[in-house]
């Protein structure tokens, strides 16, 4: 019989996707299903042995998850023709409004960012099951409150809200003018990375 | 929607690609679609005009930013953009400070009003705060840009099935169908039988070697009592019925041997 | 920088998909990109690195690919288990035939219900350990005779055979009726009949 070890990464290898304590364990027949101590010790051996290697194991909010580290980037993504999906500001600043300030309607999105907020950003946030609706604010129309999800946490590499950024203070104000212009001349401060994504997903 | 490619162009002005951004104000006015799509709208636009005049927005010249607001608002009129209702909130918002500042105010008294500014100036910090935050969150490592799941095939290829449960009464309810559809072919009778019978027949073949002979005996179980006697002996009874068995005794009183017929 | 080994596996991993030695070359920028002979020889010690673990480079004929060694299906194929659609009808009426009036022949099988008997039904009966051949009719061709087995009594938690809703009942249908119904209530969707399962399996 094979390691648990090996047996672990095989089974996350294969997942491809994070797997919880309680799904790891599931993967063994009940009379042999290892302790969750057991298996903790096996994940964290597991992610020893990776090191120097081209995998590196992480716990994200969705569970353990053997991914290449991002060291691997450059040549990872030469594999691809296509460049990766770059997302649109406004689908961003959506999306930084949702995880920071989650539970959130529509409404108070369009009212920080004030702009009316297309229904394809949302759709998109949707689709890639990043953000979902957890109720409704008992206001007229009882509109949708939005949060993010765990896939949203994976897909940013993050355990838990508590491991998002900081959400700076409001900056000093001459900072905002000062700095930016700098930056503007550069890389203009309407457009950085601009390549939409919305309307494809 | 635009879809501006990494690398591609930012605008094409009379077919001659612009790869830089316009170093002032003036932009070329068939350029001007593009980059004014690029704003996520009047704060946005907003912002860009307090950075590119290096204002601190605590003081801002409401005269001057109105003046370049409104430039860009008729520029995008003249262009038929089709102009959202929130950059003429703006602007009439714009318009309204910029009137406060200027009436004097009637009631020295109530000096302590806020600034007309403020609102303006609260929401756009508001605003700049998330738009940092979504910097930030576009440059966390992520998946299929900077991470990438390991992912590899199994030699093995269908997944496991957890079967399907069956009840009870769907095996009855099957078996009720079935006789019913073989009653009416009417070729087959459907006896009344005894199931132990049955079951005991099962277990005897199974018991039985094709190749040894069985003693007779070693097939009853004393606890099995009376009964258990009497189904076995029935469940042997039919087996050699059906031919399925070949029993040998040597003489008579000897003991009685069986075995499966090969 | 990573070692070749290294961002080899990354590359092989990322890419899930067996990868050309073209393709795996095409990911390192022109003035880095290693002889052929490099990349071979790095390839094989990935190889040997692989011993043990969880994973293991094959070359097929697509090129090279990690794959998850076969060794390690009994706990990967727990991962993906998945609840199979319900049995046919064609699947319940055989179990049951062989239930009350085993042992009996695939062809008397048949003769009741008036159709030929897909094998795949019988794989799946003795898959499942419900069904077991106990002999062998002594009729021209020997057909098989099947009978249940002791994990067909555990499953529908019956002591003996003698245990089975008497068979009699088959023939009043108004108290079948009325069992099934009790029975459907204390446990619903045991079964919608034309769900088919035969020809998978």
């Amino acid at each position: 019989m094979p390691e648990l070890i090996a047996i672990i990464e095989a089974v996350l290898l294969a997942a491809g996707e994070p797997l919880s304590l309680e799904r790891l364990s599931g993967v063994f027949p009940e009379a042999e299903r290892p302790e969750r101590e057991v298996l903790r010790t096996a994940l964290s051996e597991l992610a020893i042995a990776c090191a120097g290697r081209g995998v590196e194991l992480v716990e994200v909010a969705g569970g353990f998850r053997l991914q290449v580290p991002q060291a691997f980037s450059p040549w990872v993504s030469r594999l691809w023709e296509e460049r990766a999906a770059h997302y649109s500001r406004a689908l961003l600043e959506t999306l930084a409004l949702i995880a920071y300030r989650q539970p959130i309607t529509r409404g108070e999105i369009e009212a920080v960012r004030g702009v009316s907020l297309s229904s394809s950003i949302m759709k998109t946030l949707q689709e890639r099951d990043w953000i979902k609706v957890v109720g409704h604010r008992e206001v007229p129309g009882r509109p949708a409150l939005y949060a993010t999800t765990h896939t949203f946490l994976d897909y940013f590499n993050l355990k838990s809200l508590s491991d998002l950024p900081p959400l700076v203070a409001a900056r000093e104000p001459e900072i905002i003018g000062a700095e930016v212009d700098l930056h503007a001349q550069a890389n203009p401060p309407a457009l950085s990375g601009d390549t939409r994504m919305e309307s494809s997903s | 929607m635009t879809t501006v490619a990494e690398k591609s162009p930012l605008a094409k002005v009379s077919g001659e690609p612009y790869l830089q951004w316009p170093p002032d104000l003036y932009i070329p006015p068939d350029a001007l679609e593009v980059f004014l799509e690029a704003f996520e709208g009047p704060l946005d636009l907003l912002l860009y005009l307090i950075r590119r005049h290096n204002l601190n927005i605590l003081d801002i010249p409401i005269a001057e930013i109105t003046r370049q607001y409104m430039d860009y608002l008729s520029l995008m009129q003249d262009l038929q953009l089709d102009l959202a209702a929130e950059y003429l909130v703006m602007a009439a918002w714009l318009a309204e400070i910029k009137s406060r500042l200027l009436l004097p105010d009637p009631t020295p008294a109530e000096a302590e009003e806020e600034d007309p500014r403020a609102e303006l100036v609260r929401r756009l910090q508001e605003y700049e705060r998330f738009q940092q935050a979504a910097k930030a969150l576009d440059s966390l490592p992520r998946l299929e840009r900077d991470l990438f799941v390991a992912n590899v095939e199994t030699v093995e290829g269908p997944p496991a099935r957890i079967p399907p449960p069956v009840g009870l009464a769907d095996l009855l309810g099957a078996l009720r169908d079935v006789l019913a559809r073989a009653e009416l072919f009417g070729r087959h009778h459907v006896r009344r039988e005894t199931l132990s019978v049955r079951e005991r027949m099962s277990q005897v073949l199974e018991r039985l070697d094709a190749l040894r002979f069985t003693p007779f005996t070693a097939l009853f179980r004393p606890e099995e009592g009376r009964m258990g006697t009497v189904v076995t002996f029935l469940a042997v009874l039919e087996l050699l019925r059906e031919t399925l068995l070949e029993l040998a005794q040597a003489e008579p009183f000897a003991p009685i041997y069986l075995r499966k017929r090969l």
